[in-house]
């Protein structure tokens, strides 16, 4: 495998949209052609990923690397492991499916709306496979700006600009702050190493002073919670996603949350051992007030966006839970609840969106009896809801089942937390279920959703593939752990070795450390001063 | 007469270029004071000739010139000389400063139609460049001032020659006038003060003799310093001798502002970094440009933040970006410097950018509220509304832009040098801009404004546009170049 | 043949396939052909391994099929598995002859929707097919979940009615609640034994857990109270009753014969773990007697004939959870068996007869029908008396062997049985008497369509015929009989009869022993008792029967007199002891209070602190802009002052 | 008799006070600007006490240098007045000092 595989994934798409920047306005038809086409070659590349990648290998593969500032350390260098293939085949997937699925309502947006995706899944996709700090910052920017904009632009007329700024600036707070702890990190390697470097894999055989890393894991921790969102950072969910369309509710509900949990991933994990390990109570506390808050709300909500909305901040609280256990299999359940959580959340969102694009409110309090208008809608629609509920044999299942099976392993996480843990599989059967049963079951109130029309061939692949994957998933789960493994286990051993490490220092010369820290900080201000 | 031998003329050929054009320029305007069109290209070409002087001397420069810099004997009974030099840094500044004057006089242009009386403004224009270049170039405080005083003097005529869209400049040119009047003052007081106490004014012996006597902590070497502090203050707009700017960069020409918020800004970065890194052995003065650099960021960005009109808004924002370069400043150093450098070379793309715009946009519609000039200026001009976007986003600092790559590296020395405390708060400060930044870009991009803006075309000032975009972006990207450019000028100072 | 187990459950997923992609526009009657095909498919197929497995030594009858691994869950593996064992095989016996039988009653029915019906019914059978021959818990759990998603969607079968959905909803959830329980068993057995297979699990018990110890108390309630869920027992009873509102045949099928079973079947799967925790065993059984006679109660008074037989079930699944909690788990089975066909009986002829009244459920409008419903009539006749446990039918010997088991455990059970067994026969007789022989003719349906079509009464009369002669597998060995079905289920339960010695303290021991020892056919003592106690439960249901006679068919008055007799017992009866409201002001009523609460206070309000911050700034903002006057002197008055402060500076650092 | 240096250099920061006081008080442009070239002369004095004390010509030639600069500078700000004066037609020159709103 010679060819930059990765790096042709990130430019695809910007290439892809200069034709979209080109065709006039009127021709909304043809640029949703080629940016479907564009989507597609890119999800067919990424497929090839998997033909390549080689399960045994833990480490990273497809890597590249080259200057970018070399006076700095700055490098453009790229690499993927097992969990990040996988995030980026998701995007992928979604993002065509976004494009495909794309609602026609509204069609003078829809050539901005097509730009923004495409931009947003280059991001995207640099975000998982970026291995220096420094470009993951530029990825992840470009990413939450590209929501931002898309918010702002094609969201609800009343609310949007509201919505639009709180979710700006929430996320450019974390943006900034990452800023600030990716300094901070790179001051400190210089420090020890003597060399000036942004790039991650060297930043892991860091080992820093407790002292430093608490503030450190605190920055990046707010900017990744920021965007699963992990409550009580989720101040900006419910309000975009009642506000903004259904194809930006896919790209920011399945791909934003992702983008959080692969952050914890990638950075506080394996650089702040101690750190995580410390904050575990606080984290698992607050997934937990997530599973059941959100749980809670969406019992008696009415909007059906804002349900979903908070069936993803729940799932989320699962998904940190399964993080931050330390443990294989939970972590594992993790990555595989993200990807299913993605795939849900798509899947619920385009067939709202299906539905905003005949005209329809999903309105739990006005929509109902849709089942008579559109049977396979219907049965579609109760699929999807299945999956999200954690229904065996479909994708939500596997990731719930595998993160309390870890949980309640793990030492570090007690049984009690796993019982409350279990409601957030048990939830969400009641509001989902009810949002199901409100809108598809009952009387047809209205003369307008009497004359709903069915799915059509279109909306039938999109939710269908999107099915497909998720009884994959359910029922042979393999595929995908087994290339997931190598990669979890790398990290855990990397975490217990530097665990150990730190403990022999600490354990031989606690006070030396001390010392040296302090003489080190001493001097360092000395040069400040002296410059 | 023999000291007029040894006297380097290569090192001040853009100078001369330059004050010949201001003579052709105001001798054409003379000659020919109906057709305004003649100044512009005119000076533009002197400029381009100064440019390509500067570029092409730079090699045989390196080779003759002392790096104590060269001196023209001012009499012949005394020792004194005016000394200047023409090492990197000057290069540099020479180089960046001529582009500048480039840029701001193709956005004059763009205005030239409207007022008659073009000619005038772009000699002025250009002496403004010459008194830059001196400054940038001097490395002795009475010629640093000379500089200043050029500068500053002819930008205050150049205020008060023509109008910019809404209002007159002569208003903000007796504001702007008075106030560097009276800093001129302080400043000559601080060199008087130094002068009393080591008898030099040339920065390096001032410095030997610093070091050689126990000056350090004479109050009037600190007097001279406080004032000299002062007087480079105002122009580079730290905070609290800020006042000023709000209101002429509101009324003046927007060529001029432009001209001012990056050209003036430049030459007293090049002057600070003179005298401060000539003689800063002795007293920490860390200390008090932390404090400077601190309140210059707060109350820019703040004041931003409420700001409805995009003049005062890039004012004030332009006054935080003078607290980011304080940020580098106190870092110190190569690295500090360097990414001083960098950072004003991000600011001028940025600034000329969205000054150039303000021009085109502002210039015809004479309506004075910015938010119905503004409002959905993106949707009807869908690529002004790109640029102005871009170089918001740039100023706002968010990647890939040149803004990103500057803020990133003036902060990274900082965190180097171990002002923890000063990033955070230069951070919050980004955010701060962030609001405003993206609050103008919503702005922009909202439907439903009757507002009917025309934005009239003129090729020089939309070229700068392009041309500033291309740089803003370039420097993001493709930043290794200007960095390394960036600290090879500063290299020879410490 | 037996490696093709997982073919038994694949077929009706095939009908599902079939149906839910091409059946679109097939006629009805081929839908039908689909579902009964494949139904019959799995049927014979279930026979063939039965037979092959009768072949097996007893102690070698347990063979697990492995199709791939499913969980990769570390050390813990999870297989897409089948274990193939006794209990497992009476199980798909009976799921797959119900099944059938119900499939060919279909067809003599056309409803609305035909196709999503059957769609329903496939879907069901397919997933219990999985439940019970799953190899694991997980795997279990896969089924445990698919039946009770399909029994929701046939009670909301008619989706229109606010009430039917309601309900659905509500067996939903509840059995959600269940799950939550053995979700939290699960997790606690993987945590204690580090795998989830039956046969890793169950015959280790006795090793990896201390009798007694918390362990094995928590997990045996847990799993238990998710089986209770499941099979309706108090306090969760609430939900199958409710749960009746769609199509009779699929009830029957679903609601009667197999889906409360499941929960039986649970219990009897872990009969090792529950082995270990006499505690929860006691629970157990009191709750079963306690559930048998509320069931039966409650279903005195109603007059929904709907309601009438799904309170009879929950008291019949009383029954069963009594006997596994008296540990004679081969007793629940028989029961459950012979309920399940006695039971399906009765709600298909209640099928017919709402059908050809109509959809008139209520005891008040009918009467005199058997002229009308002459085959139906005859069925149901069996169908009642096996209810009631009368000899011969099953449900006598079945009865008798929980009793029985009750008795051993403790004679305050088998009193609690006795009552039941006389409330039964009342209500079955009850009905039997207002429906077919009551007084008020019904408006005459001449214009319904055909009534009793062949394809029905073929269903009925080979579901009677079972019921008739179903009792020789288990007749009961203290009276000198030699009760197949025990020795054929003894292997599975085998481990447990091995464990709860060690296990189990004083009494029970001896008790199991008599038990066991019964079986072997000894004590005569034992044997007389038991034949007293038989006796005597026959005698109460044959002078309930009477007294039913007398009060449906003489004095018809005489049921009113005594109800306004007893007016406040009656009430509560009627209301089911108030149990739903009871759930909804405790429950439901505080949840949708928080929620709201939640909503409206703190989502709310999140950004509230932004907002504030954002308000703090701007004012600072235009305070800066306050400053500039516009002024030139003030300026420079300002920068005075900012030398002062730099020089200031200077002189004090 | 010899009058010490320190009298010119008190002289001249006085003459400076008096110009700034003066600059920053006057209402009107013109005094305003009278004021300032006061000052810049007092700092002529300034250089020229100090090459007296330090005994080199240098101060000196700053003076006399500084006289042209000062000379120069007064003339740009009668410039921009005239041209004030002359856009606002009216002869008050204090109006032009502020900023319009």
């Amino acid at each position: 495998m010679e060819y930059p595989i990765l790096s042709i994934l990130i430019v695809l798409p910007v290439v892809g949209l200069v034709p979209l920047l080109l065709f006039p306005a009127g021709r909304e038809g043809l640029i949703r052609i080629i940016a479907l086409a564009v989507t597609m070659s890119e999800f067919i590349v990424s497929l090839g990923l998997t033909r390549w990648f080689k399960p045994e290998l833990a480490g990273m593969q497809f890597t590249e690397k080259s200057d970018w500032i070399p006076g700095l350390g700055v490098s453009y260098a790229v690499g993927l492991d097992g969990i990040s293939l996988w995030l980026v085949l998701l995007t992928t997937f979604l993002v065509m499916v976004a494009v495909a699925g794309c609602p026609e309502y509204s069609t003078h947006h829809v050539r901005r709306r097509l730009i923004g995706i495409l931009f947003f899944e280059a991001m995207v996709i640099g975000v998982f496979t970026a291995l220096d700090a420094v470009l993951f910052c530029v990825f992840w920017e470009g990413a939450l700006l590209t929501i931002y904009v898309m918010i702002g632009q094609d969201g609800d007329q009343e609310r949007r600009p509201s919505a639009a700024m709180i979710y700006g600036l929430c996320t450019m707070t974390g943006a900034t702050v990452m800023v600030m702890a990716i300094l901070y990190l790179h001051s400190w390697y210089y420090r020890i190493s003597g060399i000036y470097s942004f790039d991650l894999l060297s930043w892991y055989q860091l080992s820093l002073p407790y002292s430093v890393q608490v503030p450190v894991f605190l920055c990046l921790a707010i900017a990744f919670a920021l965007q699963l969102p992990l409550i009580p950072f989720h101040g900006w969910l419910s309000d975009v996603h009642s506000k903004a369309p259904a194809m930006t509710n896919v790209i920011v509900a399945a791909v934003l949350a992702t983008i959080g949990a692969y952050g914890f991933v990638r950075f506080s994990l394996p650089l702040f051992p101690e750190a995580s390990l410390q904050f575990i109570p606080v984290i698992v506390l607050l997934g937990l007030l997530g599973i059941i808050y959100g749980g809670l709300i969406a019992l008696t909500h009415n909007d059906g966006k804002r349900v979903v909305a908070f069936f993803s901040l729940s799932q989320m609280g699962l998904v940190m839970l399964g993080l931050f256990s330390f443990n294989q299999v939970a972590i594992n359940g993790a990555v595989l609840l993200l990807i299913s959580h993605g795939l849900c959340t798509a899947g619920l969102f385009c067939f709202i969106g299906m539905l905003e694009n005949r005209k329809h409110s999903f309105d739990l309090s006005q929509s109902s009896g849709l089942i008579q208008a559109m049977p396979i809608g219907a049965a579609v629609f109760l699929i999807m809801t299945m999956a999200s509920i954690g229904f065996p044999g479909l994708s939500g299942f596997v990731g719930q089942l595998l993160i309390l099976l870890g949980t309640i392993e793990s030492p570090r996480v007690g049984p009690p937390f796993v019982t409350l843990a279990a409601l957030g599989a048990i939830l969400p059967a009641a509001y989902l279920l009810r949002m199901f049963q409100q809108t598809m079951f009952g009387e047809i109130t209205d003369q307008k959703s009497a004359q709903l029309s069915d799915l059509e061939w279109r909306e039938w692949i999109v939710l269908g593939s999107i099915i497909f994957v998720s009884i994959w998933i359910g029922v042979y789960p393999k595929t995908f752990t087994a290339r997931v493994d190598p990669a979890i286990q790398n990290l855990l051993t990397h975490i217990e070795q530097k665990k150990e490490d730190d403990a022999n220092r600490a354990l031989s010369q606690s006070t030396a450390e001390e010392v040296e820290v302090l003489q080190m900080i001493e001097d360092m201000l000395k040069r400040g001063k002296a410059e | 007469m023999t000291a007029m031998l040894d006297f380097q003329w290569l090192a001040v050929a853009p100078e001369l270029i330059l004050i010949v054009t201001v003579s052709l320029v105001l001798l054409l305007d003379s000659w020919w004071p109906a057709c305004p069109y003649v100044a512009g290209p005119v000076s533009l070409c002197g400029l381009t000739t100064a440019l390509a002087a500067a570029v092409f001397s730079l090699p045989d420069l390196m080779a003759v010139m002392p790096w104590h810099g060269t001196g023209l004997r001012m009499s012949a009974a005394t020792g004194l000389i005016a000394k200047i030099t023409a090492d990197d840094l000057s290069h540099f500044f020479t180089i960046l400063l001529l582009s500048v004057g480039i840029m701001v006089t193709l956005i004059m242009l763009c205005e030239t139609r409207e007022n008659q009386d073009g000619a005038g403004a772009f000699a002025l224009v250009l002496l403004a460049n010459i008194g830059a270049l001196v400054m940038a170039k001097g490395v002795d405080l009475l010629v640093i001032f000379l500089g200043w005083l050029t500068a500053h003097s002819a930008v205050s005529l150049a205020i008060g020659s023509r109008r910019n869209s809404a209002r007159s400049g002569t208003a903000p040119a007796l504001t702007h006038f008075l106030i560097s009047v009276l800093v001129a003052g302080f400043f000559l007081y601080g060199i008087a003060f130094i002068y009393g106490a080591t008898g030099f004014t040339s920065i390096a012996e001032i410095s030997l003799e610093l070091e050689k006597v126990d000056l350090i902590r004479n109050p009037y070497v600190l007097m001279g310093r406080a004032l000299l502090l002062a007087g480079l203050g105002f122009s580079l707009a730290l905070v609290p001798f800020h006042f000023w700017v709000s209101d002429v960069y509101d009324a003046a020409p927007t060529a001029i502002t432009a001209f001012l918020a990056v050209a003036v800004k430049i030459a007293a970065l090049a002057g600070f970094l003179r005298i401060f890194c000539g003689f800063g052995v002795g007293i920490d003065e860390n200390g008090i440009f932390w404090i400077l650099a601190v309140l210059t960021m707060t109350v820019g960005n703040l004041a931003a933040l409420a700001q409805t009109s995009v003049r005062r808004l890039l004012a004030f924002s332009a006054i935080g970006h003078t607290g980011y370069m304080m940020v580098g400043i106190v870092a110190g150093g190569v690295p500090g410097w360097s990414a001083v450098l960098f950072y004003l070379i991000t600011y001028a793309f940025t600034y000329l950018g969205a000054f150039g715009l303000v021009a085109l946009c502002s210039w015809r519609s004479r309506i004075s509220d910015d938010r119905i000039l503004y409002t959905g200026l993106g949707l009807r001009y869908p690529l002004l509304g790109l640029m102005m976007a871009l170089f918001m986003l740039s100023l706002a600092g968010l990647p890939p832009l040149g803004g990103f790559m500057g803020k990133l590296i003036v902060l990274r020395a900082a965190m180097n040098g171990g002002y923890v405390w000063l990033v955070v708060i230069a951070l919050a400060n980004n955010l701060v801009s962030l609001y405003y930044c993206l609050r103008l870009i919503a702005v922009l991009y909202r439907s439903g404004s009757d507002s009917d803006t025309i934005v009239q075309h003129s090729a020089p000032a939309a070229s700068v546009v392009g041309m500033m975009a291309a740089g803003t972006i370039h420097s993001g990207i493709c930043s290794a170049g200007y960095i390394t450019w960036a600290c090879a000028a500063v290299e020879r100072l410490f | 043949m037996i490696e093709f187990v997982w073919l038994i459950p694949l077929f009706p997923l095939l009908g599902v396939i079939i149906i839910g992609c091409l059946g679109a526009r097939f006629p009805k009657r081929l839908i039908g052909l689909v579902g009964t095909l494949t139904a019959a498919g799995s049927l014979a197929l279930s026979c063939r391994v039965f037979v092959d497995v009768l072949h097996m030594l007893p102690h070698e009858r347990f063979v697990e099929v492995v199709l791939w691994e499913w969980l990769p869950a570390g050390t813990t593996r999870v297989d897409v598995g089948f274990l193939v064992d006794p209990l497992c095989l009476v199980m798909l016996l009976l799921v797959c002859g119900v099944s059938f039988c119900v499939h060919i009653y279909s067809m003599g029915y056309t409803a609305t929707g035909f196709r999503r019906y059957i769609l329903c019914l496939n879907l069901f059978v397919f997933f219990m097919l999985l439940l019970i021959s799953s190899n694991s818990f997980l795997f279990m759990l896969v089924g445990w979940q698919g039946t009770s998603l399909c029994a929701s969607l046939l009670s909301a079968f008619w989706y229109r009615q606010q009430a039917a959905v309601t309900a659905s909803r509500k067996a939903f959830v509840f059995d959600r609640i269940g799950d939550y329980s053995i979700l939290l068993g699960i997790l606690l057995i993987a945590a204690h034994f580090g795998s989830l297979d039956f046969r890793d699990v169950l015959p280790l018990a006795a090793e990896k857990l201390p009798a007694h110890g918390l362990a094995a108390v928590l997990i045996s309630l847990l799993l238990m109270v998710g089986a209770l869920v499941r099979s309706s027992q108090l306090p969760f009873s609430l939900w199958l009753p409710d749960a009746i509102q769609g199509p009779m045949p699929g009830h029957a099928l679903i609601h009667a014969a197999t889906l409360g079973a499941s929960g039986i079947y649970v219990l009897a799967r872990c009969s090792t773990l529950f082995g270990l925790a006499p505690l929860s065993l006691w629970a157990i059984a009191a709750i079963g007697a306690g559930t048998a006679f509320y069931g039966a109660a409650v279903s005195l008074t109603q007059f929904d004939i709907r309601r009438i037989f799904a309170y009879a079930t929950v008291s019949q699944l009383g029954y069963m959870v009594l006997a596994c909690g008296s540990g004679a788990y081969a007793a629940g089975i028989f029961h459950l068996i012979a309920h399940a066909v006695f039971q399906t009986i009765v709600f298909l002829a209640c099928g017919s007869i709402i059908y050809s009244l109509d959809g008139e459920t209520d005891l008040r409008n009918m009467g005199g029908l058997w002229r009308r419903l002459p085959w139906t009539y005859r069925m149901f006749w069996i169908g009642t008396l096996s209810l009631s446990g009368i000899v011969p039918f099953a449900g006598f010997f079945s009865r008798d062997a929980v009793l029985w088991a009750a008795f051993q455990k403790h004679p305050v059970l088998w009193i609690a049985g006795v009552i039941t067994v006389f409330v039964t026969t009342f209500y079955a007789f009850r009905a039997l008497f207002v429906i077919f022989h009551g007084r008020n003719r019904p408006n005459d349906h001449a214009d319904s369509p055909m009534i009793e079509p062949p394809a029905a009464v073929i269903a009925l009369v080979v579901l009677a015929v079972t019921s008739l002669v179903g009792g020789v597998i288990g007749l009961p060995e203290g009276l000198g009989a030699s009760n197949w079905l025990e020795r054929f289920l003894m292997p599975v339960f085998q481990s447990q009869a091995s464990a709860a010695p060690a296990a189990l303290p004083g009494p029970e021991v001896n008790l199991v022993a008599a038990s066991h020892a019964g079986g072997a056919g000894g004590s005569s003592s034992a044997g007389l008792l038991h034949g007293i106690l038989t006796g005597i439960s026959l005698m109460i249901s044959l002078l309930s029967l009477g007294i039913s006679y007398f009060f449906y068919r003489v004095d018809p008055l005489a049921p009113v007199e005594i109800a306004a007799l007893f007016g406040r017992v009656y009430r509560t009866l009627y209301h089911a002891w108030y149990l739903a409201e009871l759930s909804d002001s405790m429950v439901v009523q505080p949840l949708v209070k928080v929620s709201g609460w939640l909503w409206r206070t703190v989502e709310m309000r999140l950004n509230i602190v932004l907002f504030r911050l954002g308000g703090v700034l701007i004012a600072c903002s235009r305070f800066f802009e306050r400053i500039q006057t516009g002024l030139a002197q003030h300026y420079a008055l300002l920068i005075l002052a900012g030398i002062v402060l730099v020089l200031a500076y200077y002189f004090l650092s | 008799m010899m009058v010490p240096a320190s009298h010119y250099l008190l002289v001249s920061a006085v003459l400076f006070t008096v110009g700034i006081v003066g600059a920053i008080l006057r209402r009107d442009a013109l005094t305003a600007i009278m004021c300032v070239s006061v000052l810049l002369n007092a700092l002529t004095l300034t250089f020229v006490t100090i090459a007296r004390e330090l005994a080199s010509l240098d101060g000196q030639v700053i003076g006399l240098f500084l006289i042209a600069v000062i000379t120069a500078t007064m003339v740009t700000g009668l410039a921009i007045i005239i041209s004030a004066v002359k856009e606002d037609g009216a002869d008050k020159p204090e109006r032009s000092i502020r900023r319009e709103r």
